[in-house]
């Protein structure tokens, strides 16, 4: 064949020589935003990480994400009360992710697999002390372990776990799970004292010559209000009740039960009162439902359970027998108020669920510790209290009062106190733009509701202490991994890589995600709208730096 | 595209691609080694949705060739914009002859690969709506009568864009072009009028007919593979936003095209051997005026001096598809919802 | 092998021979018996491999060519007239992608009027198309010009149009000695495409060239055509050498040795002028004929040399250039418009009306006598075009008839 | 040069006629050429076809205006159309009809023309006998050339049988022959000296 002709016939690949990138004047870029659930999580989870590891059903890797923050999944899958799905911008789409199922799911794997935590870290030397050996105690104990330091973990019980295994009920919060996860722990090297009560926190510390020191003293000392009665006996408070029955040693209540308050705590008593034999528990409260501060999940299940309600009612006396009840009512400002009008009400028992406070005696020779309402007042985002080297977080410091919020403040502490044996001082951590619902673009992602853990029969729950609550199959796992929406961040769906009507989006491969081929992209922004998670941003071409992408 | 054997709800099955996917299931635009038929450093205008329609479409008809395919294009944007002496986007051999004849030398081509015993070598020929429902329509009737083997593309942006955006026979009512002004008693283009020209295909009983979008690509790519499971003539018809043309951002292409397709404005389904097979049902049913207000070619019906009694016109038609088409996938008449993974 | 046969049927047998691989057919009289007896031979079988295909138009079937030899098929088409009108925008295009096209032309005349009968109208529309044409004498030449057609477009990569009158050659029976297919093959190599659509080697046919490079394009279009006229000689000889026959080449001259008077004209109509002109011969009258074969590419140095010793050229033309005059007129005189020769256009044989040897003899007489004029219709009716001119005077302004034109160009009509 | 004008009706067949004679005189070994009258006239119409027949290449394509030989083919066409315009007088004339050229009122022709020269021929009748069907054209071909000596009898006798092969082509063959003996006497030789 001779040559083509010239000019109308053209060979392949000579519009390479024609550099449309100079036609741009918005690039894009890939950005990477906080996702809500990750902003939201007290343990400080990184939330998206974890499930995006999920996603591909590896599941050890989901999990080893997961515990480089929070120790205890399995305890978290069942009591967190999971802020994270309150903010999941899937909620406005069908149904938040199921983001706790899935983290118990991994829990519960773990202990199955017998998963260990990441080992200790090399020794650095250092000894820390800490107080209490509840969630914010066990994780501060966790973290500083990994940070190589030595850990004396001191608590006044005869076993860890704090109100995890002394508040929560058992329905709610199998001990085995909670055992299996303590262990994890312990088996990183902790020395742990049990039975004994800290007295004076200086003679303790230099004791055990501690650089530095974590206070988790949690809030044990119920309060109370004079309550006019004849028989004493008949009234005791939630703690002592769920204690008791955490310790085989269940109070009788009798079969008429009434308790006072609106906190889970409250939630929590009535449906051990349920299962104690009561067989009409109700819960006497001053205000009305919306205002309750128990969390709806658990007061759903309790009216599932038989729990009945009294609203906007306030214990006025209790002869042993009958309870009498003033009515009350909520003026302009919100503020309840009591009518003067009364009611009476039979009950065996009342148990009185109004909240508890700390004992913060062993502080007393502290004198720099700062206190505020009966707790101990925070200084620094990292914990540490108006004394230095002395850190404290959970129930004895002011917050939500939530495992999962001490579970967050023990790993704040423990990078503070890792920072200030070596002499540093941290700061706020920076943080990212967060990624918002309006930033997506949610054609791409289609309609998959929520999977809900099935649940055991309401009719087996009541008289047993079996849990109520079931775990989701790996089936179900993966499904709800995978209606993750990866906010802010490139999921590697392709889009970008296929949408670009010039062929300028390089595909790099996973975990490498993308890249801009800026001597072709005109710079059009198709592949940022079309961007599902919202992680492509244009940016003007005169605000950027002459650089390649 | 076959749907996805791992149920991705990250994506469902409506982003190009998916880490989780193997390689055999994966879309031919997720692919590293994907084609590119149509190269970069052609001169379309930002965010042309004919580009980006052109290169799936022949980069899906490459996989399924293996490879063994000639394009054949009519005048227009598409030719001129690709080819501007010294340069060549095409990475397939590709034939350009006039604006009206790009069926025939298709089925010319596909005659010498018959007549060679070629018939591994597949032929698709591509045009414009204007060299498919005007000047192109005689040669494209002809080509489709004698059920050539050929896999006619029309990339419809609605108007003569390469002329500078002059009325075509798919020019839809009410839309501003350079020969329908928006001014008088009935601006933009008048009721009544253009070419259904699926349907029309559909009335020659050839083997296969698809209506698509690139608004939907995960679709387009499906439909072309489907198309090229057949031997004979077939026929499909693009909705291609063009930023220029239509007075929208060039970031909106996509945005657009889905909103045709989500307002029932226009239609998305599959037709074998004249009978409709399956409809792209609405995910999310929307009003027209989503659609027409982010186009500058009906800005005319909006504001003050705003005609919302054509708008109104429009939405009546936009029902009437989603009544004769059942968009709404309302009693299951056999439809399945496009692209769904599930 | 001689066979007594209609022209349009050895044409066809001819085209067979040379073993095209797509064949379009639509139909417009006076080609339709080529396209169908080369549809009877694909269909039974005798010509195969070979796609035939019944287009929707003319316009449809040189694209489809357009289609076929890009992809590297030896491709051909017979059209006419209109037909040619309405493929026009593709045979320009199949000139400039250089695509090596045969393609039949049964000249016909151009409505409206519509008029279905023999003239060179439908060829004169496409003179600068790009496309090598040649006009056939007879109907012995039609046959052999097809076989060169081959060998020249497909050497040359340029499509080629083969001229035969309409009704006069396609219709008439004769003793036609079609070519072989043994010769033939041997005469005639398979198809070598310039360029082809070929996934293996991918390239962009057709692109859009602007001005930096349009002019060179076209330049090198015409040196291709100046090319042909080399090998077009050069194949005619190859034919005669396997063919045993004269057929073909650039132009023909009979008796033009000494002759001072030398009749010009393309096609049949040859025939009556030679048979005149024998007669004036025998007279003593120093006369001759040239006809031209080749008229696109236009051989002006073998026809200034033809001419050389004519001091009075006559065209004989079956086409009018309306508001002008001739058309190969122009080309005769641009080739020896130093000769000093005076050239007369004889407008003869429009829309099927006989050049009778007659008529001819008449005109070529007062030619003798040079009672001549520049332009000359041929066997007008003056009687018709003064009733219609006198018709329209105080009606409304003249329109431009015929006579009208004559009249612009100050001459009357001659001949009979 | 023999030139023949052959005069007849769309569908009877008048151009294969003209061209039946050329490929008889083709397979004698001298030139021939048939053409139709161009047209676009339909069945029924009037039309006409031509023949000529030389020793020589035939060089002009042009329409036959002084036939030497007519044929028509269709009586009824006689008073309609100016058949014999410029026929030679030494031209010959053959009419399709069972009747005598006396009774078809041609008187007036007889002084105009070689006497013996003007024949008629019940065509039509000796096909219905041969063929079973109308078609005269063989029986007229057969007394042409018994009339003229244009082309033998043999010669036209191979020409139909390549042209209808088989029975079909036999019976056309007896019918031209049938025709050629009701033309007496064949004034042969002077028809040869006229044609050369």
């Amino acid at each position: 064949m001779e040559p083509v002709p010239f000019a109308i016939t053209l060979d392949v690949g000579s519009s390479h020589a024609n550099r449309t990138g100079s036609w741009r004047v918005n690039r894009p870029r890939f950005v990477e935003r906080v996702p809500p659930c990750n902003d939201a999580c007290p343990a400080g989870e990184n939330i998206q990480g974890w499930l995006y590891r999920a996603e591909a059903g590896d599941y050890e890797a989901s999990w080893r994400q997961l515990v480089e923050d929070n120790p205890f999944p399995a305890v978290m899958g069942r009591i967190c009360y999971h802020p994270c799905e309150t903010a999941c911008n899937r909620a406005q789409l069908d149904e938040s992710v199921g983001i706790n199922s899935v983290e118990r799911f991994l829990g519960d794997l773990a202990i199955e697999q017998g998963w260990p935590l990441p080992p200790a870290g090399t020794g650095t030397g250092k000894r820390v002390l800490v107080v209490g050996g509840g969630p914010a105690g066990l994780s501060a104990a966790y973290h500083l372990r990994r940070m190589g330091h030595q850990v004396r973990l001191v608590d006044s019980a005869p076993m860890l776990g704090g109100m995890m295994r002394y508040g929560i009920p058992a329905y709610r919060l199998p001990r085995p799970v909670l055992d299996a996860e303590i262990d994890r722990i312990l088996a990183l090297g902790v020395d742990v004292v049990l039975d004994h009560a800290v007295r004076d926190l200086e003679a303790e510390r230099e004791q055990g010559n501690c650089d530095a020191v974590f206070l988790a003293l949690g809030a044990q000392v119920a309060r109370r209000v004079e309550v006019p009665c004849g028989d004493s006996s008949r009234i005791l408070d939630a703690l002592s009740l769920l204690h008791g029955v955490a310790v085989d040693d269940a109070p009788a209540l009798g079969r008429r039960v009434a308790v006072y308050g609106g906190g889970d705590t409250a939630v929590d008593a009535a449906r051990t009162a349920r299962r104690l034999g009561a067989t009409d528990p109700v819960i006497i409260y001053h205000r009305n439902r919306e205002h309750m501060p128990a969390h709806r999940a658990e007061v759903e299940e309790a009216l599932g359970e038989g729990v009945t309600m009294r609203w906007h009612s306030a214990v006025s006396s209790f002869n042993g027998e009958h309870l009498v009840l003033e009515k009350m009512t909520v003026n302009e400002e919100g503020v309840p108020e009591p009518t003067g009008e009364f009611e009476q009400l039979d009950v065996d028992s009342l148990v009185l669920a109004l909240g508890q406070d700390a004992d913060l005696s062993l502080l007393d020779r502290a004198a720099e510790v700062r206190m505020v309402d009966g707790l101990i007042e925070i200084m620094s985002p990292t914990m540490m209290t108006g004394e230095r080297g002395v850190f404290a977080g959970g129930d004895s410091v002011p917050s939500q009062g939530t495992a999962t919020m001490a579970i967050g403040q023990g790993r704040r502490a423990a990078r503070g106190i890792d920072a200030y044996v070596h002499g540093e001082e941290l700061g706020d951590p920076p943080r990212g733009e967060l990624a918002s619902f309006d930033r997506l673009n949610t054609w791409y992602y289609s309609d998959a509701p929520r999977t809900m853990r099935p649940e055991l029969a309401t009719a087996r729950r009541q008289g047993t202490f079996d849990e109520v609550v079931g775990g989701l199959t790996e089936a179900n796992a993966l499904f709800e991994a995978r209606r993750c929406l990866s906010c802010g961040n490139c999921f590697e769906c392709d889009n970008c890589f296929g949408v670009c009507p010039d062929n300028a989006v390089v595909k790099l491969g996973s975990p490498h995600g993308y890249r801009f081929d800026l001597d072709y992209c005109k710079g059009c922004g198709i592949c940022a709208q079309e961007c599902p998670c919202g992680a492509i941003d244009m940016v003007p071409e005169a605000d950027m730096v002459p650089e390649a992408n | 595209m076959a749907a996805q054997p791992v149920r991705f709800y990250q994506v469902g099955s409506f982003a190009v691609g998916n880490r989780l996917l193997g390689d055999d299931d994966r879309t031919v635009q997720s692919d590293p080694a994907r084609a590119n038929s149509l190269d970069c450093g052609h001169r379309a205008c930002q965010g042309c949705g004919e580009a980006l329609g052109a290169r799936y479409v022949l980069d899906a008809a490459m996989r399924s060739s293996q490879g063994k395919l000639v394009a054949i294009n009519a005048t227009g944007c598409l030719e001129v914009f690709t080819t501007p002496y010294p340069e060549t986007a095409w990475r397939i051999p590709w034939l350009h002859s006039l604006f009206g004849n790009a069926p025939a030398v298709a089925t010319g081509v596909a005659a010498a690969m018959k007549v060679k015993g070629r018939t591994d070598v597949r032929v698709i020929s591509q045009a414009g709506d204007g060299g498919t429902v005007d000047i192109g329509f005689g040669c494209l009737s002809g080509m489709f009568e004698r059920n050539d083997d050929v896999l006619f593309v029309c990339y419809d942006n609605e108007a003569y864009m390469n002329t500078g955006v002059q009325r075509s026979g798919a020019t839809p009512p009410a839309a501003r072009t350079a020969t329908t002004e928006s001014v008088g008693p009935e601006p933009g283009n008048v009721f009544g009028q253009g070419k259904d020209v699926p349907r029309i295909a559909m009335a020659h009983d050839i083997p296969y007919v698809a209506t698509a979008t690139v608004g939907d690509l995960r679709d387009l790519e499906a439909k072309v593979e489907r198309a090229m499971e057949f031997r004979g003539a077939r026929y499909l018809h693009v909705l291609v936003p063009c930023p220029l043309g239509w007075g929208s951002s060039p970031s909106d292409t996509i945005r657009i095209a889905r909103l045709a397709t989500e307002t029932g404005i226009f239609p998305v389904y599959e037709a074998e051997h004249g009978r409709i097979t399956r409809v792209s049902t609405i995910r999310h049913r929307t009003p027209v005026e989503d659609y027409l207000s982010i186009q500058g070619r009906y800005a005319h019906l909006f504001g003050p001096q705003g005609h919302p009694e054509v708008i109104a016109r429009i939405q009546a038609k936009a029902d009437g598809n989603i009544d004769t088409y059942n968009l709404m996938g309302e009693e299951d008449d056999g439809t399945a919802p496009s692209g769904s993974g599930d | 092998m001689l066979q007594q046969v209609e022209g349009s049927r050895a044409v066809a047998q001819t085209v067979a021979a040379c073993r095209p691989e797509v064949v379009c057919a639509y139909p417009i009289s006076p080609q339709t018996h080529i396209i169908e007896a080369l549809g009877a031979s694909v269909k039974s079988g005798s010509l195969s491999p070979c796609e035939f295909i019944n287009v929707e138009s003319e316009f449809a079937a040189m694209s489809v060519l357009i289609g076929a030899s890009a992809a590297g098929a030896r491709a051909y088409t017979a059209t006419a007239s209109q037909g040619l009108l309405f493929m026009i925008e593709a045979v320009y295009n199949a000139a400039g992608l250089g695509l090596p096209v045969v393609m039949t032309l049964a000249n016909r005349a151009i409505g409206a009027p519509i008029n279905i009968w023999n003239d060179h109208s439908d060829a004169m529309s496409v003179r600068d198309s790009g496309w090598i044409q040649l006009f056939a004498e007879t109907n012995q030449e039609a046959a052999d010009l097809h076989v060169q057609a081959f060998s020249l477009a497909e050497q040359l990569s340029l499509p080629v149009m083969v001229c035969m009158d309409g009704y006069i050659l396609t219709h008439a029976v004769e003793g036609i000695d079609v070519p072989a297919q043994s010769d033939v093959d041997a005469f005639l190599p398979a198809y070598q495409p310039r360029q082809v659509l070929d996934p293996d080697t991918p390239i962009s046919i057709g692109a859009m060239v602007g001005p930096e490079a349009f002019e060179e394009v076209r330049y090198l279009a015409h040196l291709r055509q100046l090319d042909a006229l080399q090998l077009i000689p050069a194949v005619s000889e190859e034919f005669e050498a396997q063919f045993g026959r004269q057929s073909g080449g650039l132009v023909r001259a009979y008796r033009t040795e000494d002759a001072e008077t030398v009749v010009v004209a393309l096609g049949s109509v040859l025939g009556s002028i030679k048979d005149a002109v024998d007669i004036r011969r025998e007279a003593g009258e120093r006369i001759g004929v040239l006809g031209v074969t080749s008229f696109r590419p236009f051989p002006f140095e073998a026809v200034r040399q033809a001419l050389a010793t004519a001091r009075r050229i006559i065209v004989v033309e079956r086409a009018f250039s309306i508001g002008f005059g001739g058309v190969l007129s122009t080309d005769v005189s641009m080739a020896t418009h130093d000769g000093g020769s005076r050239l007369h256009t004889v407008v003869a044989g429009l829309g099927g009306r006989p050049v009778t040897s007659r008529s001819l003899d008449a005109m070529l007489a007062r030619a003798a006598l040079d009672d001549l004029d520049p332009l000359v219709f041929l066997d007008l009716d003056r009687d018709v075009v003064k009733r219609e001119r006198a018709r329209l005077v105080g009606t409304r302004p003249p329109e431009p008839t015929a006579d009208g034109v004559v009249g612009w160009l100050g001459t009357a009509s001659g001949g009979g | 040069m023999f030139q023949v004008r052959i005069h007849g009706r769309g569908g009877q067949g008048v151009v294969t006629a003209a061209e039946l004679l050329s490929v008889a005189a083709f397979i004698e070994g001298r030139h021939a050429q048939a053409f139709p009258s161009f047209g676009s006239e339909r069945m029924g119409a009037p039309i006409v076809s031509f023949c000529r027949i030389d020793d020589h290449p035939i060089r002009a394509h042009e329409p036959v205006i002084e036939p030497d030989g007519l044929i028509i083919q269709d009586v009824t066409l006689l008073h309609q159309v100016d058949l014999f315009s410029g026929l030679t007088p030494e031209g010959y004339v053959l009419v399709n009809t069972p009747r005598s050229v006396d009774e078809l009122g041609l008187g007036s022709l007889v002084g105009r023309f070689h006497p013996g020269r003007l024949a008629s021929c019940p065509a039509t009748q000796i096909a219905q006998e041969q063929l079973g069907r109308p078609l005269p054209n063989a029986a007229l071909l057969g007394a042409f050339s018994a009339l003229t000596g244009a082309v033998s009898l043999d010669a036209l006798a191979t020409a139909i049988r390549q042209r209808y092969p088989g029975e079909v082509g036999e019976r056309n063959v007896v019918a031209a022959a049938a025709a050629s003996r009701a033309i007496e006497p064949s004034p042969s030789e002077l028809s040869r000296a006229a044609a050369g």
